[in-house]
């Protein structure tokens, strides 16, 4: 419990490294893609490039206070997630203020970030952004089913939910990590990771073809910034949260770095390689082989 | 001192006098009917003081001189002289009531009817088989009269049946006197009761044939098709005497006679009587006719009222209070529903809508029901409990079960019927004038039903404890129901304030008891400012909303069993008074009604099964069950779980809520449903986990809630109507609670309270701000709304903010429930319930979304523009839950610290603090960091962006890119309808509604059942002859078959 | 002879009941009520028979044998009563049978069947 | 061939005002009964005008300028047959991600519209609308000689001459159709006009903005919209 | 084919008939028969389908041709069914009874010449024009040359060659 100036300076520096970096990261990866099919692909700098042009129009529009809380609301979602997650391990400076709360804080404060989203979204009064919204919603239901599982199985096997603690029980090696002592959760876990980046072929949220980019419809200029400096921080910290609970966490920002790309490109990966669900698909392959893997995660240690 | 003999002299001198009066003198016929009448009621009300207040010693009248067995004796003791006095009052009223009638018919038929009342009388005193026979024969006779009083078809029919039915019944009854006779020598009870009869041979044959005559007098399933005949063809007012002063009549016979066979004849008079209670009561859900209806149900209470003599060895000394309590709700309330039925004169149980005109010719009819079916304050409720239990006490349960089912088949048509006089339209073609002697008649019954019950209350064991201050309040309230709304409103609410500081000292700091005072009391003054924003004078609504106030603050306040079950009883009827008031909740009032007296039943027996333990009638006794245990616990769980409306018992949940008036759900839904959730958490407490049975009880409850929050919450995201799926929602928080408490540990203790404060607070805001709306707004379906948001700013900010708590999302206070749950899962192992559960909780967000959304955002409709902020006494309540709401999420260790300390008595310590910090052996949170963290963040991130966009325009509705088109309609624009389409092809297969066809089915099966019965009834009077014959036979063959 | 006439008696109460449960006219209906009575009576006389005893009337015979020389006075007085009943209700039963008769202009018991169930 | 031209014989087929039936005022009857008329086009729509942003210059300007230039957001809205040429921009071929080109699919997140070919009356409307709702500042392309004048429709009844009369062109490709590879080169134009500071073409459009109205509405005659769609 | 169209001669007066190729044909009927016989390709002769709907400004002759192209799926031939209305009052019953979809080529006649098919759905809503208020701009009284002149404001400058003279002159500059 430490509100001290320096926490909080030492926060917002690690809030800009992860911002940073999770920049880089989805530019480096749409790289990979870009070469994967042949492309040169977009600049590495071309995030930071597009997030100073929407914070840079000259005219905006609102559809009224809760589309203008909204992309807040989403913001917040990523920051309270990297808030409360310890960033390196055994370390003060980047711990955060996970203090406040263990893993469960941290699966329940997602929502947060969602329903803001989802309202500022309704309030737009666009169709496909309800349409998308509702679409997203059904999915992250059963995308929960094989992480409340997982989640439940490495509590059971860690004696803990506390984020540092379950790092710290993975120390001493490479075989330590969870992801070999529990393979069940953590693939689980990691299925419902390939949902929860919202990646093909979970992403018929956004489905830019059928329903123009779903919930974000109408959010452009700074708006869409925050949403786009959300997306950068929450996909590094829930990589961050994966890397925490499955491999090892991290102790130092290269270790951070490089698992957390590993963890995100694992989404991505997939997601060249499948085409999209279709919202009642997605639903139901959610709760077949990765809920089957959750309940096997669990059952090897009753 | 008069002697009874001149109840006889008198009626008999004023009949020949009668008899010739010229027949134009009605007039001073009547005059002198009446005055025969009230002398009668004066000398057996005489006596009635004498024996009540002065102790007299009974008394026996010989007629002519002799002893018996050489002149006949009449016996006036205490018995005799209350059901003389009953049979006269009824005489009396009755008199009165059929003066129109009489006076029509001349003076000949008044001289019946007064040797009619005055024939009553003797059967009761009388001590002389023959002179019973006699007696008997004579009232057959002039019901047999009286029932021509009515030149009806029918009336001819039914009479004709009664005569031929009576005749042979008589006819075996002086055969059974001439072999008694033969037999003992004698004709008096007491020295055939001292001859023993069994014991000759022959003897047993001659005592069958008395008793199956005098068991044949009260109509017996099924060979009663003659007597309900009666009830329906002749005149109200003689179907009131016969089944108020009749029926009272011969079961007094029967009670006097029962010593003559020993205690060889009880068992059959028990199932005979239980057979008829069953049997006639399943026959009356399939009747459409009122006053048949009332044959039926009057049939069926003295089948209970002979059950119970047949069941007196067990019932010992109670014999005579339980069925006298038992015998006067009948009385007063079959007297009084026959002579309203003669009032309303309609053909069908439909037509009693008519009533809804006359309030408080309603309010007694509501009376007379509640009283036929054993709810208090009425003498039947402490009668049923007492005879259920006695019979526990003894082990009895095939017996409680067989009277809990007649009864329970009996609230079946009895509320059906209550319902439709309160809801339906009310018939242009029935009109009720007013006529005092056929009102007052009814008033009076309805009076003594009060009457009765506050003094029969302190017969019970733990009777004298039943707080009736509460009960006085309501009938204060009902009394100025003619005030308008807002003076009614501030009365009610200072009067529970008023209560709520005279309780909470009283409660000593037990802590669970205040709190759920404070959810029950609190949220009732809550509930209650909202009422301001109506306007009129909403009849009948304060004095129901304070019945169930004051039976919930009973439940807080019981010590012994029978508070609580008294407390859960006017609960349940207040708040039935409460749902029905909504505009299409007549179902749905009715359902309720059924599923809570089934659970209250179910209450009941386990209730009994605890006093049968040991005796004891303090709520402890519930800890110490040895008596069949399992049943028990599980039963009290079943009962109270129709309460929280657990999954298969949870169907009345979201139309009764849905349907009931704006303030009245939240009521309902944010408070009556924690009458549930106390019982059980009550009921746990005391069951401890040691109990044998209990821990698989509970791993079985804890599966029933988790799948009950799940099936809670997928309902409600397939809603359209706000108001069910805020219902369905509370089904699911109260499977949450359930799940949580079945774990029976610190930490999942500390959950259910938390959800159980939460969910008070939140549902309480949704349904009151919601319901604001959907008055409005003029409908319930949330498709044809929207935009709200811009029209109704701060009912938006209470809805976001209990749908953040509901969806337990940090920092607010729900997630203070997820969070301990979490823990609690984990460390009791329950891990696959408590995956179930979660999941529950992410679906909870798809309703929440829809809710939210299809209200609040999204398009504007064109007919609700010039919508206004709903009332300011609906925000105002609303508003300071969200208060509460926000100190819980703040400071959440000045909640759930006491509460854990408190529970650390009962169960293992392993929630821990460290200033504001909670942790577990397992994890930790801090609910005021997150707070702080949250908003601090978040409030810089907001700055940011006001920063960031410096200029914004707001735009209009139809501003937005719509692939380069233009809306059409705000209609077709607002995505709601069905919006969970996938989700619905993916998960819908669970949302099947198999309980619902379940219970369709069990009741389709009741009523097909008891439509095949009655066809024995096919009307051939000659087919009632041969019942009755068959009775015989049947009954010998089955009693005295191998002698 | 007690027997006889106590088996006599039965058999009337069974003509009785079996007149009053399968005849279809009211007026036999009613007869067989008559019957059944009778029957009745006739089994309550003889309960109180004793042979070589006279009837209880105390004007034939002497008061002071009165208790060796007549037969139970009970039975006879309980006849008294029960034929006087039995007049009544048969008295009764007869207006039915005008009433149901003026009504329906019929005898037939399976007419009367406007209520049931 | 005798022709009889006698076009004031022949009756005039089409004889309405215009106005959709949705944006024709009613009258809906609110829940406690009173009537309210809904007058769709002032009710629904915001009417008010748009102003001129500012043109700020210096050095922060010129890098915003640079960005702006760096991250041009397509609106995927195709209006002629040159939208065919437009995705062959995201193949290996042609690649316009490394220019950072993209396609969006909302107005609301695009800067740059192509008119990609010959433009209808009714495409018109439709391409107004878009281009008002996309937020400033924003760049218009021609594609093809049909947006300069016609081109080969240059005497339809129904097609557009010369887009710069109703919407303000930044770079015009002239070609017909012209290859990805002009287009490419079109980016480039108008990268170079931003960095310049010189694509303020939506500024213009405001400031003429009843001209250009004029000139919309001569020949939308259904127009049915607000003046300007926000 | 042969068989059919015998056969329809013998029902139908055929006032012209064309045979352009092996399967398909053309056969002009009078106004009033056109739809029963069209009715009766349909029902009886297996032309289920409904091809297109057309019609021809013959501004000479004062009469618009409509034709109704009509499709055997089975034995994969075709009939045009060419019918001569009025010009002045072009009206033509409507048989969106017989084909849903031969609507749209109604509502397309009503608005590019002005043939009303009285009774057909939405016939008088804007189909490809909105808001047109001129001559139908099919009919050959239209003059879209000066139309678009007048409406589109022509870029100055434009040239119109005669495109065999261009490329001669251009390619043989010394012819």
């Amino acid at each position: 419990m430490d509100y001290s100036i320096t926490k909080f300076l030492w926060t917002l520096l690690g809030l800009f490294i992860v911002t940073n970096w999770g920049m880089l990261m989805s530019s480096t990866i749409r790289r990979i893609g870009a070469r994967v099919s042949g492309r040169i692909g977009i600049p590495w700098y071309q995030p930071w490039v597009d997030l100073t042009k929407l914070y840079s129009l000259k005219s905006q529009v609102s559809h009224g206070t809760m589309f203008y809380l909204g992309p807040v609301f989403r913001l917040m979602g990523g920051v309270g997630l990297f808030l409360f997650l310890p960033m390196i391990f055994g370390s003060w400076h980047w711990s955060n203020y996970s203090f406040s709360g263990d893993l469960v804080l941290i699966l329940y404060f997602q929502l947060f970030g969602m329903l803001g989203m989802a309202l500022g979204a309704g309030e737009g009064g666009h169709p496909y952004s309800t349409i998308g919204v509702s679409r997203g919603l059904a999915q992250f239901t059963t995308i929960e089913v094989p992480m409340t599982l997982a989640v439940i199985s490495i509590a059971i096997q860690y004696h803990t939910l506390s984020i540092s603690q379950i790092v710290a029980a993975q120390q001493g090696g490479f075989f330590t990590w969870t992801v070999w002592t529990n393979p069940f959760a953590t693939g689980a876990a990691m299925l419902s990771l390939l949902g929860a980046f919202g990646h093909s072929p979970f992403n018929l949220i956004q489905a830019p073809n059928e329903i123009p980019i779903g919930p974000p419809t109408e959010y452009h200029g700074v708006f869409l910034g925050f949403l786009r400096t959300n997306n950068a921080i929450l996909h590094v910290a829930e990589a961050a949260l994966f890397m925490n609970l499955f491999f090892g966490g991290a102790t130092n920002w290269i270790e951070l770095i490089v698992k957390t790309f590993l963890i995100y490109f694992w989404s991505v990966f997939v997601g060249m390689v499948f085409p999209r669900f279709r919202i009642e698909q997605s639903v139901r392959w959610f709760l077949k082989i990765p809920t089957l893997l959750g309940i096997l995660a669990i059952v090897i240690f009753l | 001192m008069v002697t009874p003999i001149y109840i006889v002299a008198v009626i008999l001198g004023l009949a020949f006098l009668l008899g010739i009066l010229k027949s134009s003198m009605t007039r001073l016929g009547s005059i002198l009917m009446i005055g025969g009448l009230v002398f009668i009621t004066f000398v057996s009300g005489q006596w009635l003081y004498e024996f009540l207040v002065n102790h007299r010693a009974t008394d026996i009248i010989y007629t002519a001189g002799f002893l018996p067995p050489y002149a006949i004796n009449l016996q006036m003791g205490l018995n005799e002289a209350i059901l003389t006095t009953m049979i006269n009052i009824v005489g009396l009223l009755g008199g009165i009531y059929l003066l129109d009638s009489l006076k029509k018919t001349g003076i000949n038929s008044m001289a019946i009817f007064i040797v009619f009342v005055m024939s009553l009388n003797v059967i009761v005193m009388t001590r002389d088989i023959f002179n019973l026979f006699v007696f008997l024969e004579i009232s057959s006779i002039a019901t047999g009269g009286l029932i021509l009083l009515d030149n009806k078809r029918k009336a001819f029919q039914a009479g004709m049946k009664y005569i031929i039915a009576t005749g042979i019944i008589s006819n075996f009854l002086l055969i059974g006197i001439i072999f008694s006779y033969y037999f003992a020598s004698s004709l008096n009870i007491d020295g055939l009761i001292a001859a023993n009869l069994m014991s000759i041979k022959g003897g047993a044959i001659a005592l069958f044939t008395i008793y199956v005559s005098i068991i044949l007098e009260l109509k017996p399933f099924p060979a009663n098709g003659w007597g309900i005949d009666v009830y329906t063809a002749s005149n109200p007012g003689i179907s009131a005497l016969i089944s108020a002063g009749s029926a009272t009549a011969a079961l007094f016979v029967a009670y006097k006679l029962m010593p003559m066979g020993g205690s060889f004849w009880l068992p059959y008079f028990a199932i005979i009587g239980a057979i008829t209670f069953i049997g006639s009561n399943l026959m009356g859900t399939r009747q459409e006719n009122p006053n048949r209806l009332l044959g039926y149900s009057s049939i069926g209470q003295v089948g209970l009222i002979l059950m119970i003599i047949g069941l007196s060895p067990y019932l010992g000394k109670d014999t005579l209070l339980i069925g006298f309590s038992i015998l006067i709700s009948h009385y007063a309330a079959k007297a009084g529903l026959f002579w309203l039925s003669g009032i309303i004169k309609s053909k069908n149980i439909q037509g009693w809508s008519a009533l809804r005109k006359h309030p408080y010719l309603l309010f007694l009819f509501g009376t007379f029901i509640f009283a036929l079916i054993g709810f208090p304050p009425f003498p039947s409720f402490f009668g049923k409990w007492n005879l259920i239990m006695a019979l526990a006490a003894h082990g009895q349960y095939a017996w409680m079960t067989a009277i809990l089912a007649g009864s329970f088949t009996e609230a079946i048509y009895l509320f059906k019927w209550l319902g439709y006089s309160i809801k339906l339209e009310v018939p242009e073609d029935i009109t009720i004038k007013f006529e005092w002697n056929k009102y007052l008649p009814i008033y009076l019954m309805g009076i003594l039903l009060y009457f009765m019950g506050m003094y029969l209350a302190p017969f019970t064991e733990g009777g004298v404890y039943i707080n009736f201050l509460p009960l006085a309040f309501v009938f204060l309230l009902f009394a100025l129901d003619f005030l308008p709304v807002y003076v009614k409103n501030t009365l009610s609410i200072a009067g529970i304030i008023w209560y709520m500081v005279r309780l909470f000292p009283l409660l000593e700091h037990d802590l669970m008891r205040e709190i759920f005072a404070g959810i029950f009391l609190g949220g009732a003054v809550l509930t209650l400012v909202a009422g301001y924003a109506k306007k009129g004078k909403r009849p009948g609504f304060y004095p129901m909303a304070l019945l169930m106030f004051s039976g919930l603050v009973g439940l807080i306040e019981a010590n012994t069993l029978l508070e609580f079950f008294f407390s859960w009883e006017l609960m349940t009827a207040g708040s039935y008074f409460l749902i029905i008031r909504g505009k299409r909740s007549m179902p749905h009032g009715y359902s309720y009604m059924l599923f809570s007296i089934g659970g209250a039943y179910a209450i009941l027996f386990g209730l009994a099964l605890a006093y049968a333990s040991g005796l004891n009638i303090s709520l402890a006794a519930l800890g110490h069950i040895t008596q069949l245990t399992t049943l028990a616990y599980t039963l009290l769980a079943v009962g109270f779980m129709t309460k929280t409306a657990s999954l298969g018992l949870h169907i009345w949940l979201p139309g009764a809520h849905g349907e009931a008036e704006s303030d009245v759900s939240p009521m309902v839904s944010a408070i009556l449903l924690k009458a549930g959730v106390f019982g059980l958490m009550l009921l746990f407490f005391y069951m401890g986990t040691g109990t044998p049975g209990s821990e698989k009880l509970l791993y079985v409850l804890g599966w029933v809630g988790a799948l009950t929050a799940l099936s809670g919450n997928l309902g409600a995201v397939f809603q359209e109507d706000a108001k069910r799926l805020l219902a369905y929602s509370s089904i699911g928080q109260l499977g949450y609670i359930l799940f949580s408490i079945t774990m029976m540990t610190q930490l999942g203790w500390l959950a259910g309270f938390t959800y159980t404060i939460n969910h008070f607070m939140f549902k309480a805001i949704l349904f009151l701000v919601i319901g604001g709306i959907v008055v409005k707004l003029g409908t319930h379906n949330m498709y044809e709304m929207g935009g709200m948001i811009k029209k109704m700013p701060y009912s938006f900010v209470a809805v976001l903010i209990s749908i953040i708590v509901i969806g337990g999302i940090p920092p607010l206070s729900g997630f203070a429930g997820k969070w301990l749950l979490y823990n609690a899962v984990i460390q009791k192992g329950w891990y696959f319930q408590g995956v179930v559960v979660f999941f529950a909780g992410v679906i909870a967000f798809l309703y929440l979304f829809k809710l939210i959304h299809s209200v609040f955002l999204g398009q504007l409709k064109d007919n609700h523009r010039n919508m206004k902020e709903i009332s300011a006494w609906i925000l105002i309540p609303s508003y300071i839950l969200i208060i509460g709401i926000m100190v819980f999420s703040a400071f959440p260790q000045w909640v759930l610290k006491p509460i854990g300390n408190m529970l650390t008595v009962y169960f293992p310590k392993s929630l821990y603090w460290q200033g504001t910090r909670a942790f577990t052996s397992l994890g930790y949170w801090d609910g005021t960091t997150t707070m702080i963290v949250v908003v601090t963040a978040f409030t810089l991130l907001l700055g940011w962006l006001v920063i960031a966009s410096k200029k914004v325009k707001r735009i209009g509705q139809f501003n937005i890119v719509y692939a380069a088109e233009r809306p059409y309609r705000p209609e077709t624009t607002h995505v709601s309808y069905n919006i969970y389409a996938g989700y619905k092809k993916a998960l819908g297969f669970l949302v099947t509604p198999v309980v619902e066809t379940f219970w369709e089915n069990v009741s389709d099966m009741v009523l097909d059942f008891s439509g095949w019965l009655r066809r024995i009834y096919s009307g051939n009077m000659q087919n009632y002859a041969l019942h009755v014959v068959l009775f015989i036979v049947v009954f010998y063959l089955i009693a005295l078959g191998g002698l | 002879m007690g027997y006889i006439i106590i088996i006599t008696g039965f058999l009337l109460v069974l003509i009785g009941l079996w007149g009053i449960l399968s005849q279809k006219n009211l007026i036999k209906i009613i007869l067989g009520f008559t019957i059944f009575d009778t029957g009745i009576n006739v089994v309550m006389v003889s309960i109180g028979y004793v042979k070589g005893k006279t009837a209880p009337i105390l004007d034939i015979i002497s008061a002071k044998d009165a208790l060796k020389s007549v037969v139970d006075p009970v039975p006879q007085a309980l006849v008294l009563t029960s034929i006087v009943i039995g007049l009544g209700v048969s008295a009764l039963m007869l207006v039915y049978a005008i009433k149901l008769h003026h009504d329906k202009k019929s005898l037939d018991i399976n007419n009367f069947k406007d209520l049931k169930w | 061939m005798e022709k009889e031209n006698k076009p004031q014989d022949i009756p005039v087929v089409k004889t309405k005002n215009f106005i959709a039936p949705e944006n024709e005022k009613r009258t809906v009857t609110a829940p406690d009964g009173s009537l309210i008329e809904v007058d769709p086009i002032n009710d629904y729509f915001c009417q008010e005008r748009p102003e001129e942003y500012k043109v700020k210059s210096g050095a922060v300007e010129k890098f915003l300028n640079w960005a702006r230039a760096e991250s041009l957001w397509v609106l995927g809205f195709g209006t002629g047959c040159g939208s065919i040429e437009i995705p062959p921009l995201v193949t290996p071929r042609f690649d316009m991600y490394r220019y950072g080109v993209q396609m969006r699919p909302t107005p609301r997140q695009s800067n740059v519209f192509i008119i990609s070919g010959y433009l209808s009356v009714k495409t018109l409307k439709r391409a107004i609308r878009s281009y008002e709702q996309m937020p400033s500042p924003k760049y218009v392309i021609g594609l093809g000689s049909c947006t300069i004048n016609g081109g080969m429709y240059w005497d339809s009844y129904n097609t557009i001459n010369r887009l710069d009369h109703y919407l303000p062109v930044d770079v015009y490709i002239a070609g017909c159709m012209p290859r990805p590879e002009a287009l490419l080169a079109g980016f480039a134009k108008l990268k170079e006009l931003i960095k310049a500071g010189k694509a303020e073409k939506a500024n213009e459009y405001i400031r003429n903005l009843d001209w250009y109205k004029a000139n919309q509405k001569k020949i939308i005659k259904d127009w049915n919209m607000p003046d300007y769609n926000w | 084919m042969q068989q059919i169209i015998q056969d329809i001669e013998s029902r139908f007066t055929i006032t012209d008939k064309e045979t352009r190729r092996n399967d398909l044909c053309f056969l002009t009927v009078d106004k009033l028969q056109a739809i029963s016989l069209v009715t009766y390709l349909r029902d009886y002769q297996g032309y289920a389908s409904l091809t297109l709907l057309t019609a021809v400004d013959w501004i000479e002759e004062g009469n618009f041709q409509l034709t109704y192209l009509l499709n055997n799926p089975s034995t994969r031939t075709e009939i045009g069914v060419r019918t001569m209305i009025d010009r002045e009052n072009a009206t033509m019953e409507s048989t969106h009874h017989l084909w849903e979809n031969i609507q749209t080529y109604q509502r397309e006649l009503k608005e590019m010449f002005g043939i009303d098919f009285p009774g057909s759905p939405r016939i008088d809503e804007d189909f490809i024009l909105e808001g047109w208020d001129n001559i139908p701009p099919y009919r050959r009284d239209f003059d879209t040359k000066k139309y678009s002149e007048e409406t589109y404001f022509p870029r100055p400058g434009r040239e119109t060659n005669d495109p065999s003279t261009y490329m001669k002159s251009k390619l043989y500059p010394n012819d």
